[in-house]
């Protein structure tokens, strides 16, 4: 049953004096969905950040298959398995959504040094391009520069680009921020998919509790960068700080 | 006759099909950019001396004489486009130019593919007529030994102590390195050597080093605009009993040097200080034509049209490369500096400077240099380097 | 009373045409919310109004006056606040600066409703010495709606404010809103429902650059039907 | 120990007049964000319309005047009509400027002849006193002093009113800037005139300095005011100072001691600060978004 | 497609001019016209491998002109000291591009981490120092006077050299243009765009850069050495920051991560500065130049702002959009605008 795909150890970051993840110890099960919540400034995003490497911890150790990764490049720890998306939209804005699609596939399949052929010759990453675009509804806007998307269209090209690492991990930073209405459920039918093909570790931020209720396998709270409490979702719902701090009023009837 | 030739009745390289009633001239001077003032007076030396040559007829043993002026802005590259053109589209059989060293320098392989003469004026390194020679390769002007040659007959004898101050580039380098050797044939003794950045704008640290090796006279090698005269009055070089010597500039510079008025040195001219009929005669047009006096390298622009003429005289208007050169080594021809000679060997013109003192004049609203004598050329030949 | 009139109004974006013809109104001391998908327009509505993106044809009238060709500072300077979908921070400022940048009268009152700010988000209180750049997102959020709330407006255009707000900050901003009521009117774009519809008056939706509906807040959380066809939930 | 205090003295007079050079540039690029290559003009124009007007007058001051005037019409201009259409775009930025110091370079030789043309001390700052044998150029003490009014000026400025502010803000978002009720617009050419004028201050103090004014030191020495401005750190004006001081007083040193070195030292300086701080001496803030 | 025509339409053009490029000397002997050509192809080469850096990966670079500088030392020097034959210009060939990969190698991973206007600088301060070596270490170099040399018969003919630069533009371009093409080319436009994404996309950002700055510093190598035999001539220039600043500014003219933009960038530079400066004879109000040189310019940016290879892509690409909306139109009825409007 212990079949611990990513584990820290630890982890704390300090910017200048303000610890923004303390100590942070968790062990996320392979094939699961996680999600982390805790209130604004909890460190939820610093702690996805020391994960995907853009952060290096003062202190404390990541493993991920067993394996020390705390002082690989983001790069690196992509490659093993690590992919995610950003919470602000981070794409490549002069570059047409396709592209943006494409660039990640072609990762995916390990071209990265090839300067000689055309890319029309990878007939397969184009095509896969196209289907994650369709996947993510933005196949319209295939030829369309990133910077001219909407914010609810650049957080589906974000998402798209993530999927398209297929990585053995996805670190989701609030997927849904700023999606419309309709296309909410669209997305979580994509995430509970990937959830329900069981080969895939996920981990998830939202503050859509109803969406993390629905969602998750286990959710980890986060307060003030301390782990607050690790458990599935019933039980962490029932947990009075994060009823009081968290959730406030608006969600008290949501369980 | 029309200058431009046409595109398709062009001859292959090397044969001469355009009427033989005509002498072409290409010059190449800097028109635009850092050395424009230069170039400008090379060009109007070489018009005024081709009108004093052919006594305003512009012919020569029965030719018409034609002449191209191009522009380098001081680029390589550009010289030799334009060289090119003029020895191809307007097949000029002479070419006279440039204000720069290295414009010149890429210019020369040019003359020896295309088997023509060049005249060089006024581009000073002592390379041109050096190690990249070769032997259509003619100077009206003086190069860099010569400068210093005459610079060091000006002050160095027996026993003087002379620090030199240059900027630290090919030129200030080339000019110390002869200007060392002249001075120290004549007995004196370097004390010190000071190169500063060309570009800088503090030269105190340089001053104060020379200051401190207490030489008697301070020799100065410095072109382009940037200079130290107003810093060695600032730091009161003078007052320390330390002579400064160099070569007297254009008259726009010569304005900038009232801090080192009563200074001993040379110059390549000043129209102030030839005395004979030919300068008289530029000074008299200069004013007539352009109401101002002829400057530093006004008369070198006129010795290269003199020298063509010249040797078109004696050559009955043959423009054949061999014939040419073979009339002009060892000859000789009168420029407003009095009489040159391009030496065989190297056809270095050898010529006369002018050793002088920085006075100021009632004449002048500048400070001018005023003659303490001729330096002849046998005096200022520079060694021959082509070898 | 209404205090913000659109007409019909047009708007390109290079050779897009993005806008093609939305109009609404806005009543004084009500919350106006504008719904829709992605991409249907609400956001180059509000940047209409500032003046950030030109408008062509139609007409924006605030308080009787006509503004749509007036340029932005202006707008802002006649009352009217504005937080962007994508919050604007200067980055590389902290909070105080920012804040800074955005008061115009360093007046009591305007002091007053700095620590009624700063109360309603005391993380801004916490990291006040902090680069905005530095700040989580949800904290960049609460600058963003901080700046606008600091000065006297008499309007506050509102791009999804709840983004990225952790469940009880959103009832927090909710509150806020109610409570300035009073003295100032909101025009409000919000996916999140739960939200729009708690303190929304009216609404309007816009689709494909054209407003298709409107009505009381209270009456699109009925009918089902409406919430189906425009915003695709039940 | 004199020779020290001499060498000091004079590496600070240059560092000073280097430090005025760069001043404009610091706002115009460090500030604003604008790659503007016609910085150089602005200097030389400084250089030739107040060296003209104090040639003309007799009045140094009225040189300092007209140079002044001469800097904001031509910062005026320059913004309002080649710099306004382009900014926040580098690469037009680093186009259309060069453009304008090749036109406006030439033209001063329209104006004023392509001769070299002498600029002199007026009488009242001619000449040096000697304390035992410390020189001291009465010139280069008037450049330290005007070096320090303008610094404390500008400090002044950037610090104590919300003007820096606002510019930094307006180079991250402009959008945002007008959102929050300031006219940006008005500020950027309020701050790009204020920068232009620095620069032809620092034009017709050099006259004297260097005894020659020509139509090349604008080229020569506008690439020393970026030099200057990526060392001291973008935006600072504390920087800018520091690393002009830096480049003077080093420049001196080397000349005295290691000459050799002496047209290499600059570079050395920038490559040495850049490794080892690779954002400036004074570190610009440097933010993830 | 209309994308796929206007694309063959373009490469048929492009043919067209480089098969007249080729028939060029067979129909003209004008060397002059060889001479100005082989200097643009020579600069358009140069620029190009600019563009890899500015247009393609977005580093702005003001020391570019070590590259060429160095091709163009090490080929001078060579034919100085080897004697002037084919083998010889093939050794400095392979110097150089020994010389010019260790040195961009080395600068790169020295200097590619930092950012964008501190690369620049750091780059402007290694060429300069560059520079001084050349101006100082005077037995090798001349100074900056510099020397002349001379070069194989095969290259010192015009037309035959012609040919050549022509041909290495050729093979040039269509390298680039294949390399950009390539999925590497698709990771630098992405650094250009957005470093960290590449990085969490995996992509080593740091190695994409050095390799750029790499075939860049190697092209810019090899374009030197045909300058300075075009020249058989070398000197400090070379190595000056106009160098640099000729490449920055064909780039831009033609419009930066387009690489035919850097050739007829090349091409407008040269013609411009020669046209004008021919005016200068025409009369002597034009004797000023420089100024109009100045001028074109300021109307590039104004009338071009993306280049103009840039710009008439642009243009292109909108006139594809409004004949997409004049058919869409007909479609969509106007009447829609109000239609439900509640009031
Ligand atoms: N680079 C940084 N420098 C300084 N402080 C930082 C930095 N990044 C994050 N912080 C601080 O660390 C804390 C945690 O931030 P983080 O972005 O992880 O929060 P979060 O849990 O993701 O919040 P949110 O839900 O608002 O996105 C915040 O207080 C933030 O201000
Ligand atoms: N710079 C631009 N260039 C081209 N098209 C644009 C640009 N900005 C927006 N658009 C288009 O304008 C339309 C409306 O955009 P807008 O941002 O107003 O939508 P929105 O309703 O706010 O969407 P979201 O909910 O995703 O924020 C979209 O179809 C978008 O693609
Ligand atoms: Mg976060
Ligand atoms: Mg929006």
């Amino acid at each position: 049953m212990d079949d611990i795909i990513l584990e820290t150890n630890g982890l704390t970051i300090v910017f200048g004096g303000h610890v923004a993840v303390d100590n942070v110890s968790v062990k996320i099960q392979r094939n699961q969905l996680k999600s982390i919540i805790g209130p604004n400034g909890a460190g939820k995003t610093t702690f996805f950040n020391m994960l995907s490497g853009q952060l290096k911890p003062t202190k404390g150790s990541v493993f991920f298959d067993g394996k020390d990764i705390t002082s690989l490049s983001p790069a690196e720890r992509t490659r093993l398995g690590i992919g995610r998306s950003f919470q602000i939209t981070n794409v490549f804005p002069n570059l047409t959504c396709y592209e943006n699609v494409r660039l990640a596939v072609q990762s995916q399949k390990g071209i990265r040094y090839n300067m000689f052929s055309h890319v029309r010759k990878f007939r397969d990453v184009n095509e896969r391009a196209y289907q994650l675009l369709d996947m993510v509804f933005l196949v319209n806007k295939a030829n369309e520069m990133a910077v001219n998307l909407t914010h609810g269209e650049k957080r589906k090209l974000e998402i798209a680009m993530l999927l398209a690492l297929e990585t053995e991990m996805l670190l989701l930073d609030e997927p849904t921020a700023g999606m419309s209405l309709e296309e909410v459920p669209m997305i979580l039918d994509v995430i509970r998919n990937i959830r329900d093909q069981r080969n895939r570790t996920i981990l998830l931020i939202e503050h859509k509790i109803d969406m993390v209720l629905d969602l998750s396998d286990n959710i980890m709270v986060l307060f003030h960068g301390q782990l607050l409490a690790d458990g599935p979702p019933e039980e962490i719902i029932r947990n009075e700080q994060v009823q009081s701090a968290y959730l406030g009023g608006l969600y008290n009837d949501a369980s | 006759a029309g200058v431009a030739s046409n595109e398709n009745d062009k001859p292959k390289k090397g044969t001469n099909e355009k009427t033989e009633e005509v002498v072409r001239i290409g010059v190449l001077a800097s028109l635009t950019g850092a050395l424009e003032v230069y170039g400008k007076q090379t060009v109007r030396g070489f018009e005024l001396g081709l009108e004093y040559a052919t006594g305003g007829t512009m012919e020569v043993a029965g030719k018409k004489i034609e002449y191209i002026v191009e522009d380098t802005e001081t680029q390589p590259n550009v010289a030799v486009q334009k060289a090119t053109r003029l020895l191809e589209d307007h097949q000029v059989d002479f070419i006279v130019g440039s204000s720069s060293s290295g414009d010149t320098l890429a210019v020369l392989p040019l003359m020896e593919e295309y088997k023509k003469i060049m005249i060089v004026e006024p581009a000073v390194a002592d390379s041109i007529t050096g190690e990249n020679w070769n032997r259509y390769i003619f100077r009206t002007a003086r190069n860099s030994s010569q400068d210093a040659i005459a610079g060091a007959t000006a002050i160095a004898a027996e026993g003087v102590t002379i620090a030199t101050l240059a900027q630290d580039s090919a030129f200030g380098r080339d000019g110390v390195a002869a200007f060392k050797k002249a001075a120290e044939e004549l007995g004196a003794k370097i004390v010190h050597e000071e190169y500063a950045d060309p570009s800088g704008v503090d030269f105190s640290s340089n001053i104060q080093r020379i200051v401190n090796a207490k030489p008697e006279y301070l020799f100065v090698i410095w072109a382009g605009a940037n200079s130290p005269w107003g810093q060695l009055a600032d730091m009161k070089v003078q007052e320390r009993g330390i002579k400064i010597s160099t070569g007297a500039p254009d008259i726009a510079a010569l304005r900038t040097m009232d801090a080192v008025i009563g200074m001993e040195g040379f110059t390549v001219y000043h129209h102030s200080l030839p005395n004979n009929e030919i300068n008289d005669w530029l000074v008299k047009k200069h004013l007539e034509k352009f109401g101002e006096e002829p400057d530093l390298f006004t008369p070198g622009g006129f010795a290269a049209a003199m020298a063509i003429v010249t040797a078109l005289e004696k050559s009955g208007g043959v423009t054949d490369a061999e014939t040419l050169i073979e009339t002009m080594e060892g000859m000789t021809f009168d420029t407003p500096k009095g009489p040159m000679t391009f030496r065989p060997e190297d056809h270095q013109a050898l010529q006369t400077m002018y050793a002088i003192t920085l006075k100021r004049t009632n004449e002048f609203d500048y400070p001018v240099p005023v003659l303490v004598r001729e330096l002849t050329s046998e005096e200022t030949a520079p060694p021959i380097k082509n070898r | 009373m209404t205090l913000l009139k659109v007409e019909a109004i047009q708007t390109y974006i290079e050779q897009y045409h993005i806008l093609q013809g939305v109009s609404f109104e806005v009543r004084v001391g009500e919350v106006t919310v504008l719904l829709g998908r992605n991409g249907a327009g609400k956001t180059t509505t509000l940047r209409s109004i500032m003046g950030l993106t030109p408008v062509r044809e139609g007409k924006i009238f605030y308080k009787d006056q006509e503004i749509q060709t007036w340029p932005t500072h202006q707008i802002s300077n006649i009352g009217i606040g504005y937080v962007p979908e994508d919050q604007g921070i200067f980055g590389a400022l902290t909070v105080e600066e920012n804040m800074k940048v955005a008061i115009k009268n360093k007046d009591e009152r305007t002091m007053e409703r700095l620590e009624w700010v700063l109360d309603l988000f005391p993380d801004l209180k916490k990291f006040w010495k902090k680069q905005g750049g530095n700040l989580s997102g949800g904290q960049k959020q609460m600058l963003a709606i901080a700046r606008a709330y600091i000065n006297d407006n008499n309007l506050l255009l509102i791009d999804e404010p709840s983004k990225g707000l952790a469940p009880i900050v959103v009832e927090k901003v909710m509150d806020s809103i109610q409570q300035m009521k009073e003295q100032t009117t909101v025009v409000l774009v919000e996916q999140n429902f739960i939200m729009a519809s708690a303190i929304g008056d009216r609404f309007y939706i816009i689709d494909d650059g054209r407003t298709v509906h409107s009505g009381l807040m209270k009456e699109l959380k009925e009918d089902e039907q409406l919430k189906k066809q425009y915003l695709g939930i039940a | 120990m004199d020779l020290f205090i001499n060498i000091t003295i004079n590496g600070l007079a240059t560092g000073m007049l280097i430090f005025l050079l760069a001043a404009g540039l610091t706002l115009i690029f460090g500030l604003m964000d604008v790659l503007n290559f016609a910085h150089g003009a602005l200097f030389l124009w400084g250089a030739y319309a107040g060296i003209w007007a104090y040639s003309a007058t007799e009045s140094f001051f009225l040189g300092i005047v007209i140079a002044l005037i001469t800097g904001m019409i031509l910062g005026y201009l320059l913004e309002r009509f080649i710099v306004k259409p382009v900014y926040g775009n580098h690469i037009q930025q680093i186009l259309i400027t060069l453009g304008v110091m090749l036109v406006l370079s030439e033209f001063v030789k329209v104006v004023w002849g392509p001769n070299i043309i002498q600029a002199t001390a007026p009488e009242w700052l001619q000449g040096s006193w000697e304390v035992g044998s410390i020189l001291l150029v009465k010139y280069r003490l008037f450049i330290i002093f005007i070096g320090l009014v303008v610094f404390f000026a500008l400090l002044f400025l950037l610090n104590k009113t919300k003007l820096g502010l606002v510019v930094r803000a307006g180079v991250i978002n402009k959008e945002m800037v007008q959102v929050l009720g300031i006219n940006i617009r008005k500020v950027f050419l309020f701050v790009f005139i204020l920068g232009a004028a620095m620069a032809s201050l620092a034009g017709v103090l050099f006259g004297p300095y260097s005894g020659v004014i020509y139509a090349e030191i604008g080229l020569e020495y506008g690439i020393l005011a970026f030099i200057v401005v990526i060392i001291g750190g973008m935006g600072s004006v504390l920087g800018s100072m520091i690393a002009a001081l830096l480049v003077g007083i080093l420049g001196a040193y080397t000349a005295y001691f290691i000459p050799d070195l002496s047209l290499a030292v600059n570079f050395v300086l920038m490559l040495t600060i850049l490794i080892f701080k690779p954002t400036g001496l004074i570190a610009a803030k440097e933010v993830g978004k | 497609m209309n994308r796929l025509k206007t694309l063959s339409k373009l490469k048929l053009m492009l043919a067209l001019l480089t098969v007249g490029l080729f028939v060029f000397p067979f129909i003209s002997d004008s060397r002059t016209a060889f001479i100005i050509l082989t200097q643009i192809f020579i600069l358009a080469i140069f620029s190009m491998s600019y563009d890899l850096l500015l247009g393609y990966t977005g580093i702005v670079s003001f020391g570019h002109a070590m590259f060429f500088g160095i091709g163009a030392y090490t080929v001078a020097i060579c034919l100085r000291h080897f004697g002037a034959t084919i083998s010889t210009v093939l050794l400095a060939a392979l110097l150089t591009v020994i010389f010019t990969v260790v040195v961009s190698y080395l600068v790169g991973m020295l200097t590619l981490r930092l950012k964008k206007h501190f690369f620049a600088m750091l780059t402007l301060a290694v060429a300069s120092l560059f520079l001084v070596v050349a101006e100082k270490w005077r037995s090798l170099t001349m100074g900056n006077d510099g020397f002349t040399f001379v070069v194989p018969e095969l290259f010192r003919d015009r037309v035959s050299f012609y040919f050549i630069s022509l041909a290495f533009l050729v093979v040039m371009y269509l390298f680039l243009e294949r390399f950009t093409q390539s999925p590497m080319g698709k990771v630098l436009e992405a650094i250009r765009e957005n470093e960290v994404r590449v990085e969490s996309l995996g992509y080593k950002v740091l190695h994409y850069k050095v390799i750029a700055n790499v075939i860049a510093g190697m092209i810019a190598g090899l374009s030197g050495i045909l300058y300075a035999m075009s020249l058989r001539f070398v000197n400090t220039t070379v190595f000056s920051v106009e160098r640099t600043l000729d490449a920055l500014l064909v780039t831009i003219i033609g419009g930066v991560g387009t690489l035919f933009g850097s050739v007829i960038g090349a091409a407008l530079l040269e013609f411009a500065r020669h046209g004008l400066m021919d005016l200068a004879k025409v009369h002597w109000v034009f004797e000023r130049w420089v100024i109009l040189f100045g001028m074109v310019f300021i109307l590039v940016v104004m009338f071009f702002p993306k280049g103009i290879v840039g710009t008439m892509k642009h243009w292109w690409k909108q006139r594809m959009y409004k004949k997409e909306q004049t058919n869409q139109l007909d479609e969509r009825s106007t009447n829609t605008l109000k239609e439900d409007f509640h009031s």
